[in-house]
């Protein structure tokens, strides 16, 4: 039975100590990361949104646009 | 006559067993809390009413032909429904305020020190002979405190089958109870001048950065625990359709049609593992309990880890975030916003919980990675 | 020229049928009766298609590795687009005025009727050697009666799947008759003081009642008619979700996205039981015409069973929605709404013969179970 | 083959039986479970309508107040 | 400490191989051009990133019960992703400027030209030794030149999986590469007069034209090509729905919910294909090359015989809409009208080129059929 | 090899053929039947997009019509 404990005090060894090697990694690499593209494209931020929007799908913009026409029509209906 | 009485005969109430009759009532529970507590409702009404389904004697519904144990065979025997699930929250899932703080990540490190000693506890509560659990099904109790649903599905089925009805309904019913068990761990271990730190507002964080970081959490994934390569590979997959903002359609559709249809599929599915006879022995007693060890320590795990830090770094964070490492992802971080009011109400620690939290689900990804590697 | 002489046989014309070109000038023609005149087209659009990709010669489509073979195996053979159906059309469907005035289950089962002497008649054909049913498969026409297209498919795939596509077929096709198979029946059983009778507005039904309602209902089923649990657990299972108010995103993907995708490809997979050589046998004329007789028979019932009500109880009912009893869901309750108004044009029982409608479903989901058990 | 019919009129009798005994049980199950819940809860029928409003899933509130933004976006740029 | 090594043993740094790394690099590249330069990010960002999986190293996701693998099964090896997608594709086109305008279907006939040509070139490299293709491998080659991506999957999934990823990656590259091949040719081929050419504006086309358009393409696909029945038989019922007007919601599930679930199952299905050992072979720079010479033969085909017809016509076309027959919708139609528009500013051919655009889809399903019928 | 290449040749010109007769046939056909259409519906075309509409799917006008409400409430809350 000491084994079963043995196995489990290895397990919980490796297991822990990977996952704190790897999220300190990731941490290195996500900051260098983040400098990389900061230096290379220091303006990125703050047009990221139109970027998004532009590049919207042409049939989501199709669906979108019907269901504001008809939101649209509609509540010129009402307000007759 | 003679037939009327067959008939008689194949009526549940001359059928039904007593485990069976307590098994319905559980499930009843489960949706009384998931409807008018708020536990977890897109989970549980779907677990507890198949629990009820499973539990009707007399008829195939989570075994042989019935349809729930079909939806078993095809989504959880296959890992196929957990996956997509995770593709669905990696889809769902802003890594916008762990980019702004990337140190956070090792909060959600510290708090997979719940699953590990929880494995522990499991396999010491064999070792003294109060229960009677494989290294495997140690290590699927642990995943328990990775307080994420999906992760915990995923490594059950594929280590402890058996006992994926119990973890399951642990998971998301400690994820639910995170509101009461979380406060007195936190309020315990920190100071209130501690949980007075303010912290300064996260930078904002270019498309470009949020783009990339899936791609880089994945080769890091491949190049150091590829076991976890199918969980976080989904779940970067979903975050860079979101994020790369050119596929806004499935983007769209993984987050809502494809993952409520498998929410709905998965849920019956982990339903179909309450039956009775595999849900009414003393190791579920064993499991809940070795749960709510897993979220507390974890939970512990966390806020010392920030306390470890302060001591090392000048930029102080509030040790409170470190409880959202945990996961239970945005339930955590809202915990730890709503007890630093009570010590600072000017004091909003929600974006900086984000962090933590979803470093929470890469942090117990990793650790499933590592079970199914060592323990499978 | 040999390769030219093989091409010109592997077309469609050199190895057409003269059934398979009949099947297709039938699914042509329900695909007319669907875009043209309204004949229930989110079914018949997909089977009429199946049924002409079923009968092209000379490609495996329908049987084999074919697509719609796949979809068959896939989902009916399993039971599983039943049952999802179903499920959504427990997310559409309000019990509130059933609630509000229950005795009008009782018509809802009257209506049943239909089913089991229909059943009678098939087996008195076969006594008379006018056809060949089994006790399954009459038990699988007599369903057609039902009124309700899910529950047909279910019990028909699995008594018998030989004649599943005449059973759907008829069962769709005459459901789309309602508004004329019934008028005359209902006009014939009642006087004009009868369809004069107005009813007093219908209580307003508490959420919690309707919370609490689908799980009655599936306990119930649980206790009594277990081998009903699977259509009516998913059921009510839809329902419960709709109506808890808490999942919100899954109660809307089960009644669009998913029972959408679902029904596209449970239509194609009951086209694929449109070829040839299993539809175009005398059996399904024996259908069709004992289909009609199950209609009939069931409207009369319920019609009959409200005026049998009327003589034991003080608040009177329009006998009218007795024929809504059938389910047929929603164009029975307006077919009787609209002959109510005939004779009064202020009546209107919409509301009142919502309940019995409802009813329907439940009755043929209990009198499914029964002959899933006892002809199964 | 009377042995066929035999069995259809068990089968029916039976069925239609099990169905109306069903039925009425329902009838009165149903009708229990009104009375007890409307005893309990006398006010709850006016507010059921703001229940499920509140409960209403934040995501599927976020999706909502995504495409009425765009809506009224949109209607205000088609109104310049 | 040994079990410390056995650790970095499972590392991926440990296990990798330079083919798996270099596809890992590859994959990064189809993400760049999917998201940076926009090359059919809908297919691309899947293909790229389940190409990424499929190289990981010590882990099963493309290979035995890896979810790739099990995405690939259940349907591409079935057909049944690409199929559901041209019902999708079908749901979305629009036949009308066809049906104004039906001799532009003679364009999309030419244009498959280069699918042929393209399979002769595969046994012409094959029978000077340079490759080592199959007459089944020089089809699926061939069909790149059909520019239509679910065909070609469709068909490389039943003539050769082998080289499916090859064929996947080739067609959707070239068809986001359309407006830089297509150009140079057709100016080559033409003109200026002849790109001046004005069209007439396409009358209107009725509702009932639409709706019996693809029941009479379906019966003519019927009769002459049968195996070409699968894929033209799903694009037409597609079509149907979408113009029948009675099942708007089937044809909306269609074109969204269905379409974008299946196209994230296809795409990283066919990520399951770009494994080192599979992809990194000689023949993939042959089927990249073919691929091309395809697309190039189709588009001139396509603009000759746009010319040929002015010959014999008194109502001149544009020959510029020839290249849009060879499908890649309905980016050809754009770069025809980009290119008419250079010659003459006023010159509007986007509606004129959408007829040979769709026909060309036509076209190459045939082209596909008779593949499958002699090749299969 | 040159089996391979005659193959391929035969591939090529029959499926080329059939490409071409078949569209061909499509041609004639689609023409015939919009003559067909023509000559019995003259008045088709301007009516079409109306029939659409009615036929539109109830369940689909309730989801709208919410979008739609909730839109227009969300707006004239926005708008005090
Ligand atoms: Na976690
Ligand atoms: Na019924
Ligand atoms: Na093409």
């Amino acid at each position: 039975m000491d084994n079963l404990i043995d196995q489990g005090i290895e397990l919980a060894v490796f297991g822990m100590g990977t996952v704190f090697v790897f999220l300190a990694l990731l941490v290195f690499a996500t900051k260098a990361m983040s400098s990389l593209i900061l230096r290379f494209e220091p303006e990125m931020s703050s047009g990221s949104v139109d970027t998004v929007t532009q590049n919207s799908n042409a049939t989501d913009k199709g669906r979108l646009v019907a269901i504001i026409s008809a939101a649209i029509a509609q509540h010129r209906h009402n307000n007759k | 006559m003679s037939r009327l009485i067959e008939l008689w005969q194949t009526t549940g109430i001359m059928q039904i067993t007593l485990p069976q009759f307590s098994m319905i009532i559980i499930g009843l529970l489960l949706l009384y809390l998931a409807i008018k507590k708020g536990f977890e409702p897109l989970l549980l009404i779907p677990i507890g009413f198949g629990g009820i389904l499973s539990n009707i004697p007399g008829v195939d519904i989570a075994v042989g032909d019935g349809i729930l144990h079909q939806f078993y065979v095809m989504g959880l025997e296959t890992g196929i429904f957990p996956l997509l699930i995770f593709m669905g929250v990696g889809a769902m899932t802003d890594f916008g305020p762990l980019l702004a703080n990337p140190k956070t990540l090792l909060l959600g490190a510290a708090a997979q020190f719940g699953i590990f000693s929880t494995l522990l506890g499991a396999l010491f509560l064999t070792d003294i002979g109060l229960f009677d659990f494989t290294v495997k099904q140690a290590a699927a109790i642990g995943i328990i405190g990775g307080a994420d649903g999906p992760t915990a599905i995923y490594v059950a089925g594929i280590l402890a089958p058996e006992i994926l009805g119990a973890i399951a309904v642990a998971a998301y019913s400690y994820m639910a109870l995170v509101p009461l068990i979380q406060p007195p761990i936190m309020r315990a271990l920190t100071t209130q001048a501690e949980r007075e730190i303010s912290m300064t507002q996260l930078r904002e964080v270019s498309q470009t950065e949020k783009i990339v970081f899936p791609l880089l959490l994945l080769i890091l994934v491949a190049m150091l625990v590829p076991s976890a390569a199918p969980l976080l590979g989904m779940f970067c997959f979903g975050n860079l359709m979101k994020e790369c903002g050119v596929v806004t359609r499935l983007s769209d559709t993984a987050q809502n049609a494809l993952i409520n249809i498998v929410t709905i599929l998965l849920g019956l599915s982990v339903g179909s593992k309450l039956g009775a006879d595999q849900f009414l022995v003393s190791s579920t007693l064993g499991i809940l309990a070795l749960g709510m060890v897993a979220f507390s320590i974890g939970t512990a795990a966390g806020v010392l880890m920030a306390k470890l830090m302060n001591v090392f770094s000048v930029q102080k964070i509030n040790p409170l975030i470190g409880a959202a490492g945990v996961s239970a992802v945005p339930m955590a971080a809202r915990v730890a916003n709503k007890v630093g009011m009570e010590a600072n109400p000017n004091n909003f620690l929600l974006m900086h919980a984000m962090g933590p939290n979803v470093a929470g689900v890469i942090g117990s990804a990793v650790a499933a990675g590592v079970l199914l590697q060592f323990a499978g």
